[in-house]
């Protein structure tokens, strides 16, 4: 079975899982999951550096770059101007000009403000900005975000950090049907199964935190995803047998003994 | 004379420039953006830019995220 | 993370998947699927030899016996009598003296006769075979096949080859947390994800024919049980995030720019 | 003579040993088991046995199953 | 829409709901709940009379049963033995030969031992019993109830006093199509819309008791669930729409203005 | 229990179940589902009188306007611009300012296009229009419709006409909680158990056509929807059990015979 | 003389019908069922039976269950 | 002349009121809304607004929707 490689904007990754370095027991600990995952792409977020307190060691002291992608995003920001300005200085930061773009609408769902964020994606992708939008699984918003110029488009699976798995499989494949570019889910994954199913829906990558950085075992869970994406993927490519209301044998029926 | 650093009051003698001050502050310069006056900074440009009396200086870099 | 290694009635297999010999497209796609599945177990039908025509190749050439342990069935017996008869006569075709007892109860769904089940477990337990039984999702059925001395446990997921998935996930949890005995689920499974699901219930084991023979690809798909067995797994020993009703940042929320 | 094998009629010139009457169908005896008159027959004991005139006689191999 | 009557052993009953008399806040509010159900079937339970204190008011003063047919049960019985003797017990103290067989296996589940349930089935209905026996959605267990002369087959859908909802629907679907008896989905609904599954199913009656007595307003919930129970039947009866992937729009594409 | 009258911009609706008037095999037969539905609003479309063939019978001919309260929709409408027209020439022909808001983005999915939905929404309101907009179940877009003035939310339970049910019960349950206006879910009910999930979930009422219109005796099915509506709601109301992993006798444990 | 009442230990001066017996513990006979030494009695023998001295007596009634 | 009614071209002999287009049409003013040039028409202005050469009328009425 050939698949076809996981492109995003011209860059193949080797692994469709993207996962984040946040809330990790510690930044030891995240390298091991990060290593364990398979991954080459990896999120992180744009903050002031702490003045007061510069004994902190630095997040990047713990990824290698060498063969992780650093992926910056504008989690956090309520307004287009907001994600504009954190996705400007990310640039700045880091040594690309990719920016998963977070436009938050809600504190307490964090679903994203799809207005906020197309208005965004349009002035980041003139700006020569790679986009890659955090959006609802909304097939209407993700269309309108590829035409502005997105990447890819990340409907989300549930509610960041909630863990419910795909809340809504009929959305994600509709979306994957009607999208030009690569579909990422993104939130809500909680366990192997999870993922394994986004992928099954055709989703061409995930992207996933707190399911691994939550785990009791990051690295073990880290482990566990790398093999449900895999296996769902190839499940997607396998063709699956149909679902049906009734049983039918795997062994021959006739040739009994005794009969 | 004051500058505001990161949202904060900051104290400085003199003017300085944003290598000066990442120094002071030591900051290594490879791993942080510097927004001055709601302006973004390039690196190769941290020694000519100087942070005077008022100004706003944004500094930041990579933390955990999702 | 270090698993403990799956045993059945002392013998340890090193993947936790089980897979079937029906149905497959040719003897020699077969072989090539179960090479891709990492299975170490195989289950095979005891039927009457083809007198009129012995062109026909044998099933056992395309099986590499030196790593595969083979697991007759009773598959198609709808009686005691019958599945005693055939399991006997497997021991003699075979070298070993397991078997998994299948009693079939109804035509259409291929649901087992646990009464039935339970006597020919007893009656077999009795002559020193290492019994498998396929029942259903029933947590005593399971008990009194545990007690009759059947060395593990297999409740269906769904239907033989329906490819439903995990009908009753809470019947799985439930026979995982009473019995001494493994727990493999056996039959129901129809993609990567299904067999994700039923590890991370807890179960010990999937044995599955249908959804690997029965798939477009079935090279590839075996290749994707393998990772989601072994994700699964993984998944079921990390410790899983708890689903929550909202969302929980996993990006700093202080530190935000301009605040 | 005529026996019963695996539940069709078959004919026989004269009695035949397990041994003989699979070597006459040619049929791999370490592949099979064998029911003589419902009793299973051990392998190593085909070529004693001997198959006459109305017996039953069941030979089963593997085959695909799941 | 003409529904045909609901029929067990011969009587009619104007209610496909029927409802228990056990953990009521108290003996009033559950005649007001009964009343509001509008059911025509109730369990009881058979219990030793408290000789110590016989302070306490009798359960059938709150029961009319000029309109109420009593259903005595074998609750708490773990053995066909306890379960007879009960039934036994039960037809003296009320005025009829009707039981709610119960033969409970596992006492965290409180799942049938189907065995001893088929066993004392068989004796009660030679003794003349008419028997509802309480069993798991095992289609093959069902039709064994029904040879042996059960009067409805009762299985459960999902735990009792659990409130899950029926977990595994298409065994449900599957006991209808086969059973030649009334189907009676018994235990396990915990809200209005679980009933309406049961009965869109194709189940003939359901039958609960915590849903209700349980729910902060029961005379609510009691009303809630006799429109329910309707609601589902109806729509069984109705023909519903089938399932589609994609829109249909509702209103015409023609004649619209301007185009 | 007495509930809240069900108030839209002022309106006192006996039903919180609204129905179309769309796909019936006749007017008659229209006419008899909207009686037996109970509702007291019914959906309209606008479109071109038939100027060639003047013998079709008018729509409102099999209304009963003196108890039906008439809600034109925008059914069809892609842009901002065509849904306003539409709505004006709705409050011409008709007798009301009232207006079912589509603005839709996609023909194969019809999921409404949000940011002309909201658009088009602020331009009625401003014109005195009462807008109850069809959107998505993306709580932002509805709380966003809440600020431009709409007077009650319409989120889609799955594609219209699909009868697949609420795909996403969470999102319904997170709009209700936040929004301060009704929630009416509009599209995707199949059978009575959708509609009572969807008032179970806190639906102040709900909005269907196809489930009814397209059903095989569409009579039948108001009356079941007219009853899983109420059902449901005092299901909603009644404060349902909590659900347990295991089961909770409803017979007393003590006084059993013979122990 | 001691019986064994409901599975408790119950005094009687002297052996008693089952009438007489309901009637000393205030029990209405219409509403129970009663077993003496394992054998159910039919209500219209209450006034018949007698329990006396080791006896088993199980008197049981309708209580809410589901 | 000629007029475009609901997007397709109607002949007229002379300009009409609207009243008077619908008259000739057999259709009910109480049950329609018009669109006289893209601007809407109220119900009680149809007796005075006459339709011309070249105009754009469309009557609208409500059919079944959902």
């Amino acid at each position: 079975m050939s698949d076809t490689p996981f492109v995003i904007a011209g860059r193949i990754f080797q692994s469709r899982l993207i996962i984040g370095t946040g809330k990790y027991p510690s930044h030891a600990l995240m390298a091991r999951a990060h290593e364990a995952s398979g991954a080459d792409m990896v999120t992180v977020a744009v903050r002031r550096v702490n003045i007061s307190d510069r004994s902190r060691e630095s997040l990047l002291d713990y990824i290698d770059t060498s063969r992780m992608f650093i992926l910056p995003n504008t989690a956090g920001c309520y307004t287009a101007d907001e994600a504009i300005r954190t996705a400007r200085l990310g640039r700045e930061a880091g040594l690309s000009n990719w920016v998963k773009l977070e436009v938050i609408g809600d504190e307490r769902t964090l679903f994203p403000d799809n207005e906020a964020l197309i208005e965004a994606t349009q002035v980041l992708v003139r700006e020569g900005f790679v986009v890659l939008p955090y959006t609802n699984d909304d097939p209407i918003a993700c269309r309108k975000l590829q035409d502005a110029g997105a990447a890819a488009v990340m409907p989300l699976g549930a509610p960041i950090g909630s863990g419910l798995g795909i809340q809504n499989p009929n959305n994600i494949r509709i979306i994957r049907e009607s999208a030009r570019v690569p579909v990422i889910v993104d939130a809500g994954v909680g366990t192997a199964s999870d993922a394994a199913i986004a992928m099954e829906l055709g989703a061409d990558g995930v992207l996933m935190n707190t399911a691994i950085a939550g785990a009791e075992d990051p690295v073990a869970m880290a482990t566990a995803m790398r093999h449900a994406i895999i296996g769902g993927r190839l499940a997607y490519l396998s063709g699956r047998i149909p679902r049906k209301m009734y049983a039918s044998a795997s062994s021959p029926v006739e040739g009994m003994v005794g009969r | 004379m004051q500058i505001t650093l990161n949202g904060e009051p900051y104290e400085l003698e003199q003017p300085l420039s944003l290598v000066a001050l990442l120094d002071k502050l030591d900051i290594d310069a490879r791993r942080v953006a510097i927004e001055h006056n709601l302006t973004i900074i390039k690196r190769h440009r941290f020694p000519e830019v100087v942070v005077g009396d008022g100004d706003q200086v944004e500094i930041v870099n990579f933390v955990g995220g999702g």
